[in-house]
């Protein structure tokens, strides 16, 4: 994946990646979430699960090595680590479920102060379907989005209502994006981190709900 | 001891119109092609289809909608084919969206004679409306009900004689529920082996889920194919 | 087991061997049930079920086969036989609630003429626990109940209402005594075979509710 | 990686006073022996325990029973153990008897995150009794809930050093459930091997369930020793 032009996806990936502590288990939706993989650092002990039936993604197969039977949710051909496991999709979903995994990181289209998170179909465009999305924001232990601060129109994609069919209600712990870390609180979203490039009246214009900013925050965090 | 079928027509000739059948697979991962192809052979109308995804254009699942064998499909995702896009549009299919996981779900409880159970996914979604909702421990959870089959067609690795299954990493998938969920299930299988040579303690599917066996060839195709530089 | 005194257990026994067809998963219970498997048909095809994770159980082990780590439902030690499976006690009692068992054969202290089975406690005694029955009754295709047809002081063990704690209501379907196989039907307790040495008219006089006897019935059956 | 404990004892001793565990095994086969053995020797007291069985007199829960650890037992078959049947007559010891498939299924719904499902196990039974029943397509079912452990102490034959687990024939039996069901899983094997050793097609238990693991000789006493003559 190196040839992509790196720019704003790979930032989010990399402060994304600060998210995952060594022992964690985490699944990465797909798209974005995905490329956080690639810079997980290699002194942390993480085990990626995949929701068709893996716990222990590896790195993408040499071409000598590709396997038409051992997929990742993205049904991109993977390879898996020594000590990984296959079982079946209850199992998958019973572990998801049971707040078994420590953090999911997904993309999104919107969320809202309340942590709603809509990131699963746009009325008008054909549906795909949720996939395993709706079943990740009740299970894992901590669900963090990481997408785009605006639109391609450049409005705002953190909202007070999401305008968008909900994937789940009040889910989001965390966003992460371009210009901004920020935690949904019982309280109200509370800013944490301001990216390099931009001002925290930049992220507050560009975010449509009240922003909370507590006394310490954390400026060109990354 | 297990009845042996000659190709995947012959598997499936059986299924008549109108039927609810499963079939095993995530993406092209893992799933009965031949029997699939025999379902094509067999022009059987009317199917209710039961699957996390419904094939691409050109294989799998996407076969039987080209030859617009499929009335319902119940399924998480869908987005890989553009047959079906168009036949929902223009009415002629009918589609239940489920998450992933209720959808595995569902299919295991069909099979363990569990008639619903309660999720917390979908909750204040448009999943969850007409369903009845209730709180557990202050959090709420959504009503769902068991799935079951006519028949479910599934793809496992080997059989022994006596229809214990050995699947293969990731084509392992919805296999062993749908397995438990039909009726009638049918494995395809890439080798049929003596009973007694699968090891009892690695036996993912015992021999009582399947009433029928086809040894095929596979093609596996591949939907993304990724590969690391170097 | 040749060296029980066969008499009434072993004829019991041999007549519910009839119920199993060839190809049939079937489960016996603990007890008397049991040594139904003694007189299995070497030409028939049967795979025991065992509700602590057995599929195909096997003979007792000779001495030197014994291993502590399996055991039938009954906590005897056994072996498995060839094709046989292991699996956890969820996905076995999947398999015995989902109706894969085509057959289960129980014990019974009492049943009524509306298929009501007792065979789990008595009040006063010491409180064991129902073990996998109540799970069974529900879950087996066919429940055929075995048991002496009077108790030991004399009195019917079929009657109008079970006057021990329930096991499962409306679950039998077949009834096999040491006087005479009846079946559980819609319309009342239908007698089908007088067993040697009973009349109909003793059997008639040993059962609480009235019998039909249909046209014909299988006078000194087993 | 996961943290590897020197004896029974040391796996057991943080768990409290009133701690709610689950402990895997059919009568005495696949127990954690040292495990049980350490809570012995902890002295912990007011446990509830959620096993299908209560040991004996002499060996299993029957040793924490004898030492009057246990406040409350949920089980299915408690049959082989007189101290047991003195305790509940006495009042001293609280016991709530579940079907077998019942207990099953609540441990692996508390595990699956399922908060309560629908079951036929019970129906016009005293089990039944102050609890909600439904009727799904004409057949009367109960409502039963997941069940959930502070602790849960299980046995396996092997673990690798991610806490990935294999059983052993019949000695899987509630273990891989219990396993799920506990906020922490403290697994007994009778072999620690390498990591990679273990065919990923063949693990029974992912490591992600497990906490920690004890490696320790199990003396697998046999409650009914029954051989075949000649």
């Amino acid at each position: 994946m190196k040839g992509i032009k790196s720019n704003v996806r790979e930032r989010i990936a990399r402060r994304a990646e600060e998210e995952i502590k060594s022992g964690y288990y985490v699944n990465l939706g797909i798209g974005m979430p995905t490329l956080v993989a690639n810079y997980i650092s290699e002194n942390k002990v993480v085990v990626l699960q995949s929701e068709n039936g893996l716990l222990g993604i590896g790195a993408y197969p040499a071409e000598d090595e590709v396997d038409p039977d051992l997929i990742n949710a993205g049904k991109e051909t993977v390879t898996a680590i020594k000590g990984a496991s296959y079982f079946n999709s209850a199992e998958s979903f019973a572990m998801i479920r049971g707040e078994h995994i420590d953090l999911a990181i997904l993309g999104g289209m919107e969320v809202s102060a309340q942590g709603d998170l809509a990131n699963w179909m746009i009325p008008g465009k054909m549906i795909k379907g949720m996939g395993g999305a709706m079943d990740l924001v009740h299970g894992a232990r901590k669900i963090t989005v990481i997408m785009d601060h605006v639109n391609k129109n450049g409005a705002p994609k953190i909202v007070n209502k999401c305008s968008l069919p909900l994937t789940g209600k009040n889910v989001v712990n965390r966003i992460i994006t371009d210009r901004a870390v920020l935690d949904v609180t019982k309280k109200g979203l509370v800013v944490r981190e301001i990216a390099k490039g931009f001002t925290l009246e930049e992220v507050e214009n560009s975010t449509e709900p009240d922003i909370i900013v507590p006394s310490s925050i954390c400026y060109d965090a990354y | 001891m297990k009845r042996q079928f000659m190709n995947g027509y012959d598997a499936v000739k059986d299924i008549a119109d109108g039927s609810t059948i499963m079939v095993g697979g995530f993406g092209l991962v893992g799933i009965p092609e031949q029997m699939i192809l025999g379902l094509v052979e067999s022009g059987v109308k009317g199917l209710t289809v039961i699957s996390n995804n419904c094939g691409v254009d050109e294989w799998g699942l996407g076969l039987l909608l080209k030859n617009h064998q499929i009335n319902k499909m119940i399924g998480s995702y869908v987005g890989e084919n553009k047959e079906f896009e168009r036949q929902v549009l223009s009415g002629e299919l009918d589609v239940e969206l489920t998450p992933q996981g209720t959808l595995a779900e569902r299919i295991r409880a069909g099979g363990a004679g569990i008639p619903a159970f309660y999720t917390p996914a979908g909750v204040g979604t448009q999943v969850a409306e007409g369903k009845e909702t209730r709180i557990f421990d202050g959090k709420e959870y959504v009503l769902e009900k068991g799935l079951k089959a006519d028949y479910s067609l599934i793809r496992a690795l080997k059989a022994d004689e006596m229809g214990n299954l050995l699947y293969n990493k990731t084509a392992r998938n919805f296999n062993p529920m749908i397995a438990a969920a039909g009726k009638v299930t049918l494995a395809e299988v890439e080798e049929i082996v003596p009973t007694g040579t699968i090891e009892p303690d690695s036996i993912h599917t015992p021999g009582i889920y399947v009433q029928g066996i086809l040894e095929a060839i596979q093609e596996k195709r591949i939907e993304r194919r990724t590969v690391r530089e170097g």
